[in-house]
C-alpha cells in the first residue's frame, strides 16, 4: 500500500557533478518498500515542473531510522532542481509504487546487469538477496568512467563487478552485452543464472533478446514518462507482443516497472 | 490589506454550519469538487490516497462499447504548467465497466458519472442505452471531444447540429439518468456549442475537455506523441477554461461543472464565482492523489472564514464591469 | 545517450560557417528571430540590452489611425507559466510613428515590421496607405485580432470572407511592401482562416496571437483585468502555437512566422522544424529583455554541434508518423 | 542606463517571519542607482513564477562593494520563492529602472510617509538627504508591530520617527494620515515640508489629497503590475485627470514610480 506525505530531506550528498545521492525520511515508505518498486517525488514546490518524477529506491539503509535513499543523475530541470534540495527541505513523495522484483528462481544465481543510471535501483536488491545468501554479480556499463557511480557499495560486499564504458575510459570498451554474452554462452552454464536488468530502453531489449534466446529467465526494469505512477492516467504504457486484437499495452507503473524479457516490447 | 474576517469576528460558527452542497439540475452533489473523466480511473485506484465518499463525485475514464487498448506509446509529454496527453481513449469497455468497476463503488456514498463516447452517433446511442438504470450510477456525461468517423474524423463538438443530434438522440436513450455534456474548447464560439446541447436536451454542461496542442523532440525531428497531437491539460489552461465557463454561464441558461487547471481551492472558487456550480479537477490527480479531497476541506476552510455560509451562494457571484460587452473589447 | 556531435567530430567548423539567413516569400531576414508586436515597444526601448542589428527583425506594437491611450488597468495578470493582457492595443498612431519612431531605426541594420490593425476595414487601409513607402520600413504585419466594429464587435480574423476581403484591401492599398497576415488562435481550424488570407493576397502568415482568457479577483469577486477578458501568451501556449503552426505549413503553402511562448533556442528550432521559416519572440522580452539575441546565438551554437549548415534546413524536417492524418486521431 | 545581469546573493536576512532584508552584488546597479528606483528580480529559475517581481532598492550600502540591497516583505508565491535563495545563489536582476525621487525643494524639511513595506523605499532616500545636510523625518503606518520593520536604520541616524498602527500595537491607533494632519496643518507651516510618500494605493490617494489641499509638493512611489519594468509592456499604467480626449495614462515604471501628487490617480 503506498503513502502519499512530505518527506524531511535527511542529507544530500553529490557524489560527483551530476550524480547525487538524496536520504529522506519516510518510515512508512521504508517499511512497505521492496527491491524494484520506486517512488513520485516532487522535486520543488509549485507549477515547473508541473509532475513528479519516477525515482527507484536505492536502498533503505538497514539502521531502522525509516529513511529511504534515491541516486540520481541530472538530466533535466526537475532533476536539476532537485539537486538545489537542502536538508530540511520537505518533498512531496508517494510510493512505494510498482511491483517490485521477484525473487530469483531457485538454484538460480543472479546477475544484475545495469547500464547508466539504471544502476539505482539495484543495491536495495543486493541488500536482499545478501540476506538470502544469494551471490549476485554485477555487469555495469557506462558511458565513460564518470558516469560509474555506487561501486564502492558493491566493492564492500564483496559483490563481483564487471565493467565496460562506451569510450573505454574505465573496464572493457563497448557494451555492456559484450560482457553478458560469455556469461549466457556456457561460463558456468546457463542454467545456473538469471538476469536482472535496468537501464536504457535499448540495452533492455539486447539483453531481453539474448535471454530469451538463451533460455535463461531474465527481469526488466522499464522506464517510462510517470505522469501519475498509480495507474490512473494510462500514459505509462509499453506495447507488448500483440495478440488476435492487435497491440496490446501494459502500464509500465502499476504492472511494472518489472517485467519478464519476452512479455513486453520495451 | 485584509478585510476583516466574518467568520472569526462574528459569533463563532461550528465547522459542520457551512453548507457544500450544490444542485445543478437533477443532480445533487454534497460538495461541489468531482473527480475528472481520465484523471481518476474508475475510482477505485484512488482508495489508499482518500475516502471516496469524501468527494462530491467523480467521472469514470471515457467508456465505449468495445473495450479499447488506446494509442501507441509515447502517449503523454509535460509541457510548461500543463501536460499534453494522447491515450486514445483506452478503457474497459462498457459491458467490464458494469460487472466489474460499478459493483465495487456501490458502497461508497459518492455520484458515480460514467463518462460516455463513441465514434459514431450509433455508439454513444448504443453504450448510454446500456448504461440506463444501472444502479448505483447516478449521471453520464458524453465527451463531445471523440472524432466523428462519419465526418471525416472531426470532433462531434464542433458542429452544433451534430451536437445538438447526439444529445438528443442519448437524451431519448437513456431517460432515467441526468444527462452531462462535455464540450471541447477547440471552437471559435462555446456558447454555440453550448446552445446546441441544451436545444438538444442536455441537463447539465461540463466544460472544458482539453486543448489541442502538440510537442516535437527536436532531437529526432519528430513529434513526441505517437499520435503527433494530444489534449492539452494542467494549470497552463485555466485562464482559458476560466474564460469560457464565464462565457457559456452568461450565455446558457444551464447548470455548469466548470474545470481546466484546477489544483487548489482558490482555483475552484474562481471557476465558481464564473460561473460553475460545481467544478472537475483532473490533472492535479496525477502530481498530487489527495488534492481533490483536500479542495473540498480547503473550500469549507475558506466559506468560514469569508462567513459564506453555503457556497453556492458565491456560484455566478462575479460582478462584472458595468455595460460589459458579451464578446471582450480589444485586448 | 547522445548522438555524436557531428560539428564537433567532422573537419572543424568556423563560427561563421552556419548560415542562419532565412528567405520568406519577398522578405529575406539575416536570421529567423524576430521580436514580436507590442512585447518590444518601437525597438529603441531595448537598445541597453541589445544589438537591434543582431536580431532578423523586429515587429512594432500595433498601430492605428490615430493614437489610442488602450484600457483602464489592470491590464495584465499573471498565470501559470503565461500572462494575461487587456492593453487595449494603445499606440501612439500612425503619423508619430513616421515622425517620431521610424527615423530612429534607420540607422540599425535590422529588418523593421509595422504591424496594422483597426477597427473597420477602412482603417487597416487607411494605416497601410499611409506606410506604403516609407523609407526604412520592410514589411507591414495585419493583426486580425482584433474585434470588428461593423461586425458587433467579433475579431476580423474568425470570418474566412473578412479575412479575404482585408487583406485584398490592404494588399491593394500598400502595394509595395511585402504583407504578413497575423491570424487568431480563437478559431476551430486555423487553417481555414489561413487559405483566406493566401487568397486574399498574403504573402507571409504569422501565427500565433493571443488565446482568450481571464481571470478572477476571488476577494473582490471581479475580473483582475479591467477588460474583463484578455490575451494569454507566453510558455503557457506553446504546445497549442505549435499545433497549429505544425497543421497550417501542411494545409496552405505560405511561409510563416511561428509564435506562442518561445523563450529558447530549443523553443524556436522545434516551431522552425513544425514548419516556421522564422519564429516570433513575444512575452519572453518582458522577463528577459536579452532574450531574442540570446536565441539567435544559441540557435548558431545549435547548429554547430549538430552538423546543420544552413539553418534553413530544418524547416518542415518533421517527420510524421506514416500516414498521418491531417487531423489527429483521438486524443 | 539600466543592466541586465545575474547578480550574486551576498547576504540573505530574515527580520521577522515574513520580512527579509537581501543583499546582491551588482557594481554596476549599486553605482547607478538612485533613491526612489527599482530593480526587476527573478525570484527563481523556471516559469512559475513566469515575471520577475518590482522591489524597490532598499539600500547602495556605502561601504563602496557594489552591493545593493532590498527589503521585502512574503505576501505570495514570488517572494516566498525568493526567501528560499541563499548566499551563492545568482538572480537574475534588472535595473536601476524608473525615475526615482527628485531632490526636495530648496527649504523644504523631507517629510517621509511611509505604509508597510513601503518603508523599503526610503533608507536610501534618507542616506543621500543626509549627505546634503536635509533633517527628514518619518511618519510610519503599518497593520501592526510586527510589520514595522527598519526602524533601527532611522533611529541610528537619529531622524525622527513617529509611528501608528491599525491595531495600536505600536504608536499611536489609526492611519498615518492621522500622523500627517498636524504637520500639514501648521505644526511649523506648509512652506517648510515636502512630501515623499510610498506605501499602499489607497494612502496614496488620501496623502496625495491632504498635500494637494495644503498646497504643499508631494512625491508619490506607486505601485503597479510590472511585467516589463522597461515601459514596453504597457501593462503598469496609472490613469490621470483625464483631458479633452479622454482618460490619459501613464506608465509606472518608466514615467514613474514617482509622480508628483495631482497628477496621476493610483
Ligand atoms: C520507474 C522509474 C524509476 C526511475 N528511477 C530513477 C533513478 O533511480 N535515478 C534516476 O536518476 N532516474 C530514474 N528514473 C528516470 C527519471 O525519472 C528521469 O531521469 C527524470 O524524470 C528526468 O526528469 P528531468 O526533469 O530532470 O528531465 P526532463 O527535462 O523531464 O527530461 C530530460 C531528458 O530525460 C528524458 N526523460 C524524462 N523523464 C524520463 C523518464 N521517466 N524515463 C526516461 N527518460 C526520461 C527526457 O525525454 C529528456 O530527454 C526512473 C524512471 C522510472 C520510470
Ligand atoms: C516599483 C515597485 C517597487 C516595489 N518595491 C517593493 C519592495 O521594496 N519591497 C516589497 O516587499 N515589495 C515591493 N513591491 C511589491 C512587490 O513587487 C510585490 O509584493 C511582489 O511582486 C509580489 O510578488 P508575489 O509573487 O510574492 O505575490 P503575488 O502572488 O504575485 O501576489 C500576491 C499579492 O500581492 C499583490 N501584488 C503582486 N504584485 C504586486 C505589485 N507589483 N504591486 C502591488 N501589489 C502586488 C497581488 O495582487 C496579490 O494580492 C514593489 C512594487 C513595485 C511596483
Ligand atoms: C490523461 C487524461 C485522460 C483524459 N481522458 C478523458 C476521457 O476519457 N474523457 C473525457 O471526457 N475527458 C478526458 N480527459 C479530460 C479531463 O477530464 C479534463 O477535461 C481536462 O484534463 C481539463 O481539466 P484539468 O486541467 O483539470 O486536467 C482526460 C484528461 C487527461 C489529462
Ligand atoms: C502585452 C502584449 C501586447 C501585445 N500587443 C500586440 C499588438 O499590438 N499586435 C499584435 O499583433 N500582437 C500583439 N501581442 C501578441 C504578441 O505579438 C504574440 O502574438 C503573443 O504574445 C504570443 O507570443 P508569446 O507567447 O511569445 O508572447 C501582444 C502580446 C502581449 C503580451
Ligand atoms: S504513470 Fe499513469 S498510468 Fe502509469
Ligand atoms: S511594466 Fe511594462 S510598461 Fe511598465
Amino acid at each position: 500500500m503506498p503513502f502519499d506525505f512530505p518527506a524531511p530531506v535527511v542529507r544530500h550528498q553529490a557524489i560527483n557533478r551530476d550524480h547525487f545521492l538524496l536520504t529522506l525520511e519516510s518510515p512508512r515508505v521504508a517499511r512497505a518498500a521492496r527491491p524494484g518498486q520506486f517512488v513520485m517525488l516532487r522535486t520543488r514546490p509549485g507549477h515547473d515542473p508541473l509532475l513528479r518524477r519516477p525515482m527507484s529506491i536505492y536502498r533503505v539503509p538497514p539502521s531502522g531510522r525509516g529513511q529511504v535513499q534515491i541516486l540520481y543523475k541530472v538530466v533535466g530541470s526537475g532533476t536539476r532542481y532537485l539537486s538545489g534540495q537542502a536538508a530540511g527541505a520537505r518533498l512531496d513523495m508517494l510510493g512505494p509504487l510498482g511491483n517490485g522484483f521477484r525473487p530469483p528462481r531457485p538454484g538460480r544465481r543472479p546477475v544484475l546487469v545495469a547500464g547508466g543510471i539504471g544502476i539505482a535501483i539495484f543495491p536495495f536488491l543486493v541488500d536482499r538477496l545478501l540476506r538470502r545468501g544469494s551471490r549476485p554479480i554485477l555487469l555495469y556499463g557506462a558511458r565513460c568512467r564518470g558516469d560509474l557511480v555506487a561501486l564502492s557499495y558493491f566493492q564492500a560486499r564483496r559483490v563481483p563487478v564487471r565493467l565496460v564504458t562506451e569510450d573505454g575510459s574505465a573496464g572493457a570498451r563497448g557494451l555492456v552485452t559484450r560482457l553478458l554474452e560469455p556469461i549466457l554462452g556456457g561460463e558456468g552454464g546457463e542454467e545456473r543464472c538469471e538476469l536482472f536488468v535496468c537501464g536504457p530502453s535499448p540495452m533492455l531489449r539486447a539483453v531481453g533478446a539474448l535471454a530469451v534466446e538463451a533460455g535463461v529467465p531474465c527481469q526488466l526494469a522499464l522506464e517510462s514518462q510517470m505522469p501519475c505512477g498509480i495507474g490512473v492516467c494510462l500514459g505509462c504504457v509499453v506495447p507488448c507482443p500483440a495478440d488476435a486484437d492487435g497491440p496490446l499495452y501494459r502500464r509500465v507503473c502499476t504492472e511494472g516497472p518489472i517485467f519478464e524479457a519476452g512479455t513486453v516490447e520495451p | 490589506m485584509k478585510t476583516p474576517r466574518r467568520g472569526a469576528q462574528g459569533a463563532p460558527r461550528g465547522a459542520g454550519a457551512v453548507d457544500l452542497s450544490v444542485t445543478l439540475g437533477p443532480l445533487r452533489l454534497k460538495n461541489p469538487v468531482v473527480a475528472a473523466s481520465g484523471t481518476f480511473g474508475y475510482g477505485t485506484e484512488f482508495l489508499p490516497y482518500l475516502r471516496l465518499s469524501d468527494l462530491g463525485g467523480f467521472v469514470t475514464k471515457g467508456l465505449s462499447l468495445k473495450p479499447r487498448r488506446g494509442n501507441a506509446p509515447p502517449r503523454t509529454c509535460e509541457t510548461p504548467a500543463g501536460m499534453l496527453n494522447a491515450i486514445g481513449l483506452a478503457n474497459v469497455g462498457v459491458e467490464a465497466f458494469l460487472d466489474e468497476k460499478l459493483p465495487a463503488l456501490r458502497r461508497h456514498d459518492t455520484v458515480v458519472i460514467a463518462n460516455v463516447f463513441g465514434e459514431t452517433q450509433d455508439e454513444y446511442v448504443a453504450v448510454a442505452r446500456r448504461l440506463n438504470g444501472a444502479p448505483g450510477l447516478h449521471a453520464i456525461e458524453l465527451n463531445l471531444s471523440c472524432p466523428n468517423t462519419d465526418k471525416g474524423g472531426i470532433a462531434f463538438g464542433v458542429s452544433p447540429p451534430v451536437v445538438r443530434q447526439v444529445v438528443a438522440a442519448v437524451r431519448r436513450a437513456a431517460p432515467g439518468l441526468p444527462l452531462i455534456v462535455k464540450l471541447t474548447p477547440n471552437i471559435t464560439d462555446i456558447a454555440v456549442a453550448a446552445r446546441a446541447a441544451r436545444e438538444g436536451g442536455a441537463d447539465i454542461l461540463s466544460l472544458v475537455n482539453t486543448f489541442l496542442g502538440m510537442a516535437v523532440d527536436l532531437k529526432a525531428r519528430r513529434p513526441v506523441l505517437d499520435n503527433l497531437a494530444g489534449g492539452l491539460s494542467g494549470p497552463a489552461i485555466k485562464p482559458l477554461a476560466l474564460y469560457m465557463v464565464q462565457r457559456v454561464y452568461r450565455e446558457v441558461d444551464l447548470p455548469i461543472m466548470g474545470m481546466g487547471g484546477i489544483s487548489t481551492a482558490q482555483d475552484a472558487l474562481e471557476f465558481m464565482v464564473a460561473g460553475s456550480a460545481a467544478v472537475q479537477v483532473g490533472t492535479v490527480n496525477f502530481f498530487d492523489p489527495k488534492a481533490s479531497v483536500r479542495i473540498v476541506r480547503e473550500i469549507a476552510a475558506w466559506c468560514r472564514k469569508e462567513g459564506v455560509r453555503a457556497v453556492r451562494e458565491i456560484i455566478g457571484a462575479l460582478r462584472l464591469p458595468p455595460g460589459a460587452p458579451p464578446a471582450p473589447r480589444a485586448v
